[in-house]
């Protein structure tokens, strides 16, 4: 496999599955022409569970769990959607109390999930205080959810029909101290990710995606709307309670790395104001409704967005105590896309820093994309890709 | 653009007290509502079997010595539960709930995190019987 | 001098046992230093030696590709390397144990002999990752040892003399070195830092992008000499600047009072920044170091001749 | 929800002159039943139209043939004979392509059966389509053509023609792997 191609030759610059910058199995592979990156490919499915197909097997309530294991960071919005299409199938409405919680939470994940994505953005980078800094403030969301919930990670909120918890005065106040020291975190953080002269010398301009390419290559999320796209499910197809609580959509037109973080900064601090706006007019109702064991037949479709962009779950059910299919389409396979079709034509050394920029969530998504394959290759490691392009710039 | 925008705060936390404990030298303090190991009250369980058949870890097993007398026997490994609380609400009598004191999932060997919850007597002779192809006699 | 005490400062005061002593405990405060600014409570007081003695009992793999001689050599090379340098040193606020006409010279060698066998050491495998960290860690040595050396050597004409404790003699006499020459200071300690590969200048081990650079493929006896010499190299590093900068040691007390003060503000300057990548870093060396430098020594010569 | 409504018009008239039998399982959805004929016809005009984006592609196995006379949803706007006796012999995979535009869903329905399951592939349109489609061929067994046929999510060495979601399969031991 190690034949050493002639100059002219293209060769292709496998990297991972284990690489020492994402912690999580992704195996790339850039064919070079030169300096400039021609084509890319992502081989995933390292983490491939089969998730999908284990539904098939499980009854309508266990599958909540397994589905809200598809993903770490984003667990509450995988079983969301998931338990807002089995109540439109079942045709159950659930309390006004309950719909908001489940919002609540949505929105203090998003918190956590941006939050641990800068703190890992700024490891890359080599800012590791600012990682220690950003990690420390991340645990005050987490003791929030923590304190609603009893879990830190997978808190489990949602039920068929409703949600686990309730929220009483002493938690509401509890959320919003913590809300308020986190938004003067944040706005330190913007602080320092827009005027900080070594971290911008790594995200500024790289990676520009202009609108077009984010449209046309479908790109979702904080990404799509770094590049003045409006795409966030959250206004255009409200669900939950968004209907009554609604968001502003952040966007920016710059397209760049430092784009797409001050995106996800700004909707943080959406995010503030919408757990506030939610803590301040918390409807009355009971928190579970009684749905059937055997959901009636009938398929739907249910979007709603994760932190990382759209997330899409088709349901479809014969009737049974089993699902009949359930098909996930993560946020972050549509940003694969994207971004490795961007990066061609761009530089070497500036690909590790855009493959952490679009949050790349491995275990969300065991896919992959075939864009250019070429067949002769040269094994070189994740190291040999950064230094290749180093020398590039001296 | 500024050199090391940091720095205020570099400095300030040399002299605030670090915000990691050395835990499990010092405790770490729970909420009062966590979902720790799962406690069953035999006096309250009416035998429906919901929790076993709605738990997505298979971590609840419950045996029926005696329908009538309400005896029963719960056979619970904490080592494949995931604390997600669906045994409790699934639970139409409220007998499960979850410890929010224990918590901490450290044993030398797998045996530790098997639970026989029940009457003495009850335990003993669903383990007396214990012979294989036990698990469908006692329906 | 009889053989007693060059045995006695070889092995014992300057040379081997109070080194290794003295370093970890200077290593253990640097990563305490560093985790406190971090908000972070930092390792225990005996975390360096527990490191180095659970790799000295580690089996050392060589592995396949890679000249078994040199492997097991350069680490033992880098380490007396700098324990040779520290012998000329006035370590702990006491006269060094040799001393001769142009030792300054002989030390900076000796101090870019260790730099120069962890390039070696990486160089030698076939592994990519230590490759990237010797082509990163030579690239860095280079840029960093003439700007490290001509700030040495302000303070080293103004003594007029390249004995080091004679410098140490005159800077411990006459007005602090820092106060007529800042700019040399400045350039000295990012300098040392460079040389020591502490963050923001450590590409050549960036643990995010290539493990651990040149010593990717050290375990065991090899990854304890380089740890042990690396950390020497900054208890070396902190008593020149020091001697030259700070007024010079006379005592065990005002040693540990400078080089403790420098270590704050070297350990202040780690967790500041991110890391640079290595083009950044060399660009920014040779633009701005070497020049301030060059401007620091032309500044001395100036004034002598008018004064 | 009004303008959902008028998303989902506008894009009915698009598929009307093709002659693309439509219905709205519900109020934010659009069903369209395609044919591997027309696939290509339809994906060019939705694009030229900039209505919404791919969203993914979804695949369902229906395993049990079925007679002609049978009313069920299926197979109502087949017309071609060959594709009819194909489907009372064998199992079919039936094929959703979702496109979305604001809340509106349109769901492109194609109907392949076991024996005749090529289609083309819609990733020219849609650079996106090329991970979705390759899912699909691995997990459903559909021939695409015109993209690279290799491994995706299944390790190299995946036993031929076994396809994990389908309901006939259940798991790796009875399909022949050690």
């Amino acid at each position: 496999m190690n034949h050493k191609p002639s100059a002219d030759e293209k060769f292709i610059i496998p990297i991972g599955p284990q690489h020492p910058a994402l912690k999580e199995p992704g195996h790339f592979e850039f064919s070079v022409d030169g300096e400039i990156v021609t084509g890319a490919t992502v081989r995933l499915g390292y983490a491939h569970r089969g998730i999908e197909k284990a539904t098939e097997e499980r009854s309508w309530q266990q599958n909540a769990y397994i589905l809200e294991r598809i993903c770490g960071i984003c667990s509450h919005i995988h079983a969301t959607a998931y338990t807002i299409g089995v109540e439109r199938l079942a045709g159950v409405t659930i309390s006004p109390r309950a719909n908001t919680i489940r919002t609540l939470v949505a929105e203090l994940e998003r918190v956590h999930s941006h939050m641990l994505w800068w703190g890992v953005a700024a490891h890359e980078g080599g800012f590791d205080t600012l990682f220690m800094y950003t990690w420390r403030d991340r645990e005050t969301i987490m003791d929030i959810l923590e304190n609603l919930s009893g879990n830190r990670v997978n808190y489990s909120a949602n039920l068929l029909g409703g949600v686990k918890f309730d929220i009483d005065q002493k938690q509401v106040d509890m959320i919003r101290k913590g809300i308020d020291f986190l938004e003067e975190r944040t706005h330190y953080y913007y602080q320092v990710i827009t005027t900080d002269e070594t971290f911008l010398g790594r995200t500024e301009n790289i990676g520009t995606m202009t609108r077009e390419q984010a449209e046309s290559l479908g790109s979702v999320g904080p990404t799509a709307r770094a590049s003045g796209v409006e795409r966030d499910i959250r206004v255009n197809a409200p669900y939950a309670a968004y209907t009554d609580f609604l968001i502003k959509m952040i966007t920016d037109t710059a397209g760049d790395l430092k784009a797409r973080f001050v995106v996800r900064l700004k909707e943080l601090f959406e995010s503030y104001r919408l757990i506030r706006e939610m803590l301040d007019n918390l409807p009355e109702g009971e928190l579970v409704v009684r749905v059937p064991r055997r959901i009636p037949e009938g398929e739907t479709i249910s979007r709603v967005e994760a932190p990382r962009g759209e997330l899409f779950y088709y349901l479809a059910s014969k009737g049974g105590d089993k699902p009949e299919r359930i098909k996930v389409r993560t946020p972050t396979l549509p940003n694969w896309s994207s971004v490795l079709s961007v990066i061609v034509g761009h530089k070497l050394a500036d690909v590790p820093m855009m493959l952490v920029g679009i949050d790349p969530c491995f275990s969300c998504n065991d896919r992959m994309i075939t864009l250019q394959r070429k067949d002769n290759s040269d094994v070189w490691t994740w190291a040999k890709l950064r230094q290749y392009g180093i020398d590039y710039y001296k | 653009m500024k050199i090391g925008a940091l720095l205020g705060d570099v400095v300030r936390s040399l002299f605030k007290s670090p915000a990691t404990i050395n835990y499990p030298a010092e405790p770490a303090q729970a909420p009062d509502n966590l979902r720790g190991k799962l406690i069953w009250d035999n006096r309250r369980c009416t035998g429906c079997k919901l929790c076993m058949n709605d738990c997505p870890a298979n971590a609840i097993t419950l045996h029926i010595i005696d329908r009538k007398e309400k005896r029963f026997v719960m056979e619970y490994y904490e080592n494949s539960c995931i604390f997600c609380a669906q045994c409790v609400h699934s639970c139409r009598s409220e007998a499960l709930r979850m410890s929010n004191t224990v918590w901490e999932l450290a044993a030398l060997h797998q045996e530790d995190f098997k639970y026989y919850y029940g009457k003495q007597e009850d335990v003993k002779s669903l383990l007396a019987n214990e012979a294989p192809g036990f698990a469908g006699a006692d329906d | 001098m009889n053989t007693l005490t060059t045995f006695l400062n070889l092995l014992i005061f300057p040379g081997g046992l109070f080194l290794l002593i003295i370093s970890t405990v200077y290593e253990w405060v640097d990563r305490k230093l560093v985790a406190r600014y971090q908000n972070r409570v930092g390792p225990r007081w005996f975390q360096p030696v527990a490191d180095i003695v659970k790799l000295l009992a580690k089996e050392e793999i060589i592995p396949n590709g890679v000249r078994a001689e040199l492997f097991i050599g350069l680490p033992a090379v880098a380490l007396a390397a700098i324990l040779a340098s520290a012998l000329y040193t006035p370590m702990f606020g006491l006269q060094p144990a040799f001393s001769f006409r142009g030792d300054l010279i002989v030390v900076l060698y000796l101090l870019s002999a260790m730099t120069l066998s962890l390039g070696l050491a990486g160089a030698n495998t076939i592994d990519r990752f230590s490759l990237i960290g010797a082509t990163r860690t030579l690239t860095q040595l280079f840029s960093y040892e003439a700007p490290f050396l001509l700030a040495l050597l302000g303070p080293a004409i103004v003594a007029g003399t390249w004995q080091i404790n004679e410098i140490n003699a005159y800077t411990g006499t006459h007005l602090w070195i820092l106060i007529t020459q800042p700019v040399g200071f400045l350039v000295a300690l990012i300098g040392l830092m460079g040389k020591l590969e502490l963050p923001p200048f450590d590409a050549p081990e960036a643990e995010t992008e290539i493990v651990s650079g040149a010593l990717t493929e050290y375990s065991g006896r090899g990854l304890a000499l380089f740890r042990i010499g690396k950390d020497i190299e900054l208890v070396i590093g902190l008593t020149l600047i020091s001697t030259f900068y700070l007024g010079g040691l006379s005592n065990p007390l005002w040693f540990v009072l400078k080089t403790g003060v420098l270590l704050v503000v070297v350990a202040g300057l780690q967790s500041l920044f991110a890391r640079l990548r290595i083009d950044q870093t060399v660009g920014l060396w040779w633009r701005i170091g070497a020049l301030l430098a060059l401007f620091q020594l032309l500044a001395i010569i100036v004034l002598r001749l008018v004064l | 929800m009004e303008d959902t409504q008028k998303t989902l018009d506008t894009a009915d008239e698009l598929l009307k002159p093709l002659g693309i039998p439509t219905n709205r399982p519900e109020d934010y959805r659009l069903d369209a039943s395609v044919v591997p004929a027309n696939l290509l016809e339809v994906a060019k005009r939705i694009k030229e139209a900039h209505w919404g984006y791919l969203s993914t592609i979804t695949g369902l196995d229906h395993p049990e043939p079925e007679s002609r006379e049978s009313k069920d949803r299926q197979w109502r706007h087949i017309q071609d004979e060959a594709m009819l006796d194909d489907l009372e012999s064998s199992g079919a995979v039936e094929i959703l392509y979702h496109f979305c535009c604001g809340a509106a869903v349109l769901s492109l329905r194609l109907l392949v059966s076991y024996s005749h399951a090529t289609i083309p592939t819609i990733s020219n349109l849609f650079s996106s389509a090329s991970l979705y489609e390759m899912e699909l061929a691995e997990m459903f067994g559909v021939r695409i053509q015109g993209i690279p046929q290799e491994h995706l999510l299944l390790p190299e060495d995946w036993p031929k023609n076994v396809y994990p979601l389908r309901k006939s399969f259940h798991g790796l031991k009875e399909s022949g792997r050690h």
